[in-house]
């Protein structure tokens, strides 16, 4: 679960990391009394969405009078924003942040991930804030700097201290003690809050030498939400895919894709590799879904609705591998889903595993019209067939 | 013929009497796994298709004599059922359980640095040794003993890659999903070690998929240590950046984790990759062949 | 640093352990007020001392009418308390404790310590509570269980859960959360607070198996005081050996004992082997006194000090081995301490080390009444002839 | 000739400004010890007495190739100081530090289990292999190369007995301070086996105290594996219980830890033990003689 810039700022503020002073709009009419509150100029105007690269997408505006905060906002909220993260028809702006402005005087980058390979939490952090950290990690990997917490020690000074005390020049030693501040609470934030990334970007410094997290992004482990309740309520489903969210509350995993091509698999490995077998048959995937193990026939039925619902769909392609959920369950579901929907495109089958006889049967006997493709190949060459055709 | 487990693995349930522990016990039962105790805190007086009911770990080891552990306890609790069973010294622990929170399992591999036990998932089908054993959900009947191994990171298309095997004619040494998650108990390499020093397997399938960096440092290993043939699949060649599919460990973040790369890393090292899923049966049997 | 019971119970109950109702009188006056608040009969009325063995020297009193609280509180408050661990001249009572009785079904023991051998946190629990740990392990062990907890990963349900169900036969269902809950911040509470002890003896059960810590005994340990600072609040010289609180203000390593011989000693392990040498001579050591490494000429003064001020003392033995502490600044802060204060018995002096002969030297020249023993063999013959003579 | 510093021992001296780290670092070099560096942040562009001094110990690691280090932090930065050289990969660390609250060391040892250094301390006077380094705070012209060990809980009293058996002509080949503290890195069994493969070792001087188990845990080691004579002394027979004597661990505490429990572990194990510190020296030489 991803958190706006503005809810990570505040969590950071509680828990002791500087940020600048703030305010959320959601309409034009609130942004004069925010940018009286806020000192300025200059003032920062913020879109506030999850999608990443907001800069290069004209999401960030730095302006000078308190008109110009107006018209800043007023061009984003309400307004399609489409960033390098984005697809090309973007995402609505539902919130603004106002901000003071910082004056910089240096730039860092400060993240923290849970490394797979050590199985430890791991800060990562960079003389060279303010850009894509991929980028820096393509061109100067050796601006980037590591260091692998021992969870059953926790964060500890020295931890800062390689850090900081690795770049060249090291940052002013009046400056260092704020760091490291900074550093044990992004920790602190991490570890309490079933963190999966917390990155700031940039961490500046200004010249009398104060830290601001003049940026802010944190993922939530959704596999911890059950005890991370208060964080649900940040939640913000306008941020996702109606079709997403759809499936979310039939407990689908469904995430929409670009391609025409509609997917039903139980499993995600195999879901993943369907989506490939359709790709090399020259077409393109129109989702993942994966209706996992132990899926009921109305699971099956919801899955079916939702893949129809996506207009750009010009084929599905069903192939399950039948363990736990055994394969007349699976056609149970596709005849109920048919019985209530029209279902307007070719259908290809592939099914195999656990009662696979009375699946096929159930399939056989219903009204249903659809191909049967016996193994994967047969499967890439039916899909291959229908983007042609 | 095996590693981990075989005829002599005797097999504690954890979780056994929720749904699908206790549907798993009998599927476990019906194949020939000896399951001989369960674990339910609060319900040790009971039993489950004849399997005795123990409420905790250490019980059931000194009761019964169990080595392995099959986790099906709900995500909340899965850290401490593991860790409860490597504190009581069993030599397995597979925890099918899939939703553990990353900072649960960092906590579990900690733990895990210094005790004998191997863990295997979570979030995966588990382990079986055909005709032996099986200690996890995958279905019994489309495995065949033999001479190949099969490591994965996923479950359905493990099935789909066996069930090619045995479509071919090639039986399984041991087959293992070491699960989905980007934080398990044992990766590619550790058992590829194994495989290594068991005389009856003769080849190993890997099949990874997006995210981290497991199949680039497998293929590393390959390359440089490991003498029998490997055929590889990696799943999500269509898959975009910044999504998880499915799996909590599948996706591509940071410009690390895409399949291109895996797939170049394992060329590189020598190793057979196979691009499309529908052709791994017959690209296995081709290079088993030459060899 | 003991806590009292009280202040123990107390923080007991904000961690949400369950405890009795009670009240703390410092004044027989406030017994009326705190007999009305708490619900009775029966009351149970305790004397606050750190000193262990309460109940067998009369300092724990069940009375079934209000004027009994009165007159228990009375026969406490302001007395000497002898147990079999204070001397026999006892310990006064500054506070009492009133409280609520409840009725047990059951007494378990639980406490939790740092095991030296695996450098884990381990909770000890048994159903024998009630009695002295000791007797239980010298007894019965086999009803003694330990856990030992991975501070790595804290803890787990699964380490409650096997010491509760080894029990024979287990503790009732319906209790068993509660039982686990307690254990559970037992060691929040001993991690938190920096305990080297946590001991609730004993735990009881009551009939409709609600649970209730009766006894709490705590121990914060002295080296994380720095880190503990609201606790420090809680400490209680009144307790204290008035030499032993004298000492600690010149961060002297001071214990009163029950001898007539006085040491004076840099290092521990050098002062306790000089006791024992002391006791092997035939001669009881009055104190063990480590003025440690990094002594000053002042420290060696009051420690002499000190020594002279405890009446019993009928010769004094100072041995030290110089290392980092010099035999000359030693030998100064003697001969500094003899001018202030008339030396009434005989002084032993055994020096070795670090400018031993500027140590001699500046003994050797002032006024000072003193005899020299060349090593630790000469030492012991001394002081056996000053308490045989 | 000796076990764990030698010649080749180069030392970072943590907290190198502070002034005991400066005093014993002057010491040292005096001794003949090679430091080669120093640490404390904030301070990395310094020199004290020569010394170059680093703000982290993995820059001294980089720079100087230190391979041991001496800790004199104060005692609420120690723990911090112990894990950072230890993941900063040094061979030994010895911590001179007194008053590290417990459950810092708790934490330390965890980390500790899986690491190569070897922890000695804290609350120690160190280690020194005569003649050639000495790593602490002994004092050093009492110490003469030869072929006895002693391994020690005490600071003062080991500078007693080094001195007896200097006097008596015993040299030593390592003396080490495993410290006062409930919690320590190393034990008396850790050194023994080292002891026990350092062919220049001839006899062992075990200085045990109140409080704990070690000394039984020793003994029953001694008598089942360890090979070369031993000769004891423990310090506290005269001590209360209940009271802490000075060091943290010297305690006896629920009937654990006396100095009688202890003499006897010791003799049934067959090792001599001097009842009376004055004689320790003499019954080295007399033991040492018969052998």
């Amino acid at each position: 679960m991803k958190l706006h810039e503005y809810q990570a700022k505040d969590i950071f503020g509680k828990s002791g990391i500087p940020i600048p002073n703030g305010q959320v709009v959601t309409a034009v009419d609130q942004v004069n009394r925010a940018t009286q509150i806020i000192s300025g100029p200059p003032w920062v105007v913020k879109a506030q969405v999850h999608a990443g690269g907001r800069g290069k997408g004209g999401g960030v505006k730095v302006v000078h009078y308190p008109y110009e905060v107006v018209t800043a906002t007023e061009s984003l909220l309400g307004k399609h924003l489409v960033t390098p993260q984005t697809g090309p028809e973007g995402v609505i702006v539902n919130q603004v942040l106002i901000e003071e402005g910082v004056e910089i005087s240096h730039e860092y980058y400060l993240s923290m991930v849970v490394d797979r390979t050590t199985a430890c939490p791991t800060m990562i952090f960079s003389q060279a804030g303010g850009m894509e950290i991929e980028e820096v990690a393509a061109s100067s990997s050796e601006l980037i700097l590591k260091e692998h917490i021992d969870p059953a020690v926790g964060w500890m000074m020295h931890n800062a201290r390689n850090l900081l005390y690795s770049q060249v020049p090291p940052p002013p030693f009046g400056a260092l003690r704020a760091l490291m501040s900074v550093m044990a609470n992004v920790y602190k934030i991490f570890m309490t809050l079933d963190c999966t990334l917390l990155e700031i970007n940039p961490l500046v410094l200004t010249k009398d030498l104060k830290v601001f997290a003049l940026d802010a992004k944190v993922t939530i482990d959704d596999n911890a939400l059950f005890r991370q309740k208060e964080l649900l309520l940040l939640d913000d489903p306008r941020e996702k895919d109606p079709l997403e969210l759809m499936a979310e509350k039939y407990h689908l995993n469904y995430i929409r894709l670009d391609g025409n091509i509609g997917a039903m698999v139980n499993g995600a490995g195999l879901a993943m590799a369907t989506m490939d077998v359709i790709k090399m048959a020259g077409a393109e995937p129109a989702n993942f879904l994966d209706v996992g193990g132990g899926a009921s026939e109305d699971m099956i039925t919801k899955g079916v609705e939702i893949i129809l619902k996506d207009r750009r769909v010009k084929a599905i392609l069903i192939n399950i591998f039948g363990g736990i959920l055994r394969c007349d369950i699976l056609a149970k579901g596709v005849v109920a889903a048919a019985k209530k929907n029209r279902i307007r495109v070719p259908l290809i089958v592939r099914l195999e595993g656990t009662n696979v006889k009375e699946g096929r049967e159930i399939l056989k006997n219903s009204e249903l019209e659809f191909l049967v493709a016996k193994d994967l190949g047969e499967a890439a060459s039916l899909v291959s067939k229908q983007v042609s055709s | 013929m095996s590693i981990l487990v075989d005829e002599s693995t005797r097999v504690v349930v954890q979780g056994i009497t929720g749904r699908e522990g206790a549907f798993h016990t009998k599927q476990m039962l019906d194949y020939g796994t000896v399951v001989a105790a369960g674990v339910t805190p609060g319900k040790g007086d009971r039993e489950v298709d004849g399997v005795p009911v123990f409420n905790t770990v250490k019980q059931a080891v000194e009761a019964q004599g169990v080595n392995v552990s099959c986790i099906f306890v709900p995500p909340p609790f899965a850290a401490d059922a593991i860790i409860d069973s490597a504190a009581a010294g069993l030599d397995l622990i597979v925890c099918i359980t899939e939703g553990i929170p990353v900072l649960d399992m960092v906590k579990v591999a900690g733990f895990l640095k210094n005790k004998k036990s191997v863990l295997i998932g979570p979030n995966c089908p588990g382990i079986i040794s055909p005709g032996k054993t099986k200690v996890g959900i995958m279905p019994g009947p489309i495995h065949k003993p033999g001479t190949m191994a099969v490591i994965s990171r996923s479950g359905t298309l493990t099935y789909e890659v066996v069930d090619q095997l045995t479509e071919t004619g090639l039986g399984q040494s041991t087959c293992i999903g070491i699960g989905g998650d980007p934080i398990i108990g044992s990766t590619f390499i550790d058992h590829l070690k194994r495989f290594k020093e068991d005389p009856e397997t003769e080849g190993v399938v890997l099949i990874g998929e997006i995210g981290g960096t497991a199949e680039e440092e497998a293929a590393d290993y390959i390359r440089e240590e490991f003498n029998k043939p490997v055929i590889a699949f990696i799943a999500g060649q269509a898959a975009p950046p910044g999504r998880r599919m499915g799996h909590a460990g599948a996706i591509i973040s940071g410009g690390q984790g895409k399949a291109e790369d895996k797939i170049k890393a394992l060329l590189a090292a020598g190793i057979t990759v196979a691009l499309n899923l529908g052709d791994l049966g017959a690209t296995v049997q081709e290079v088993m062949e030459k060899s």
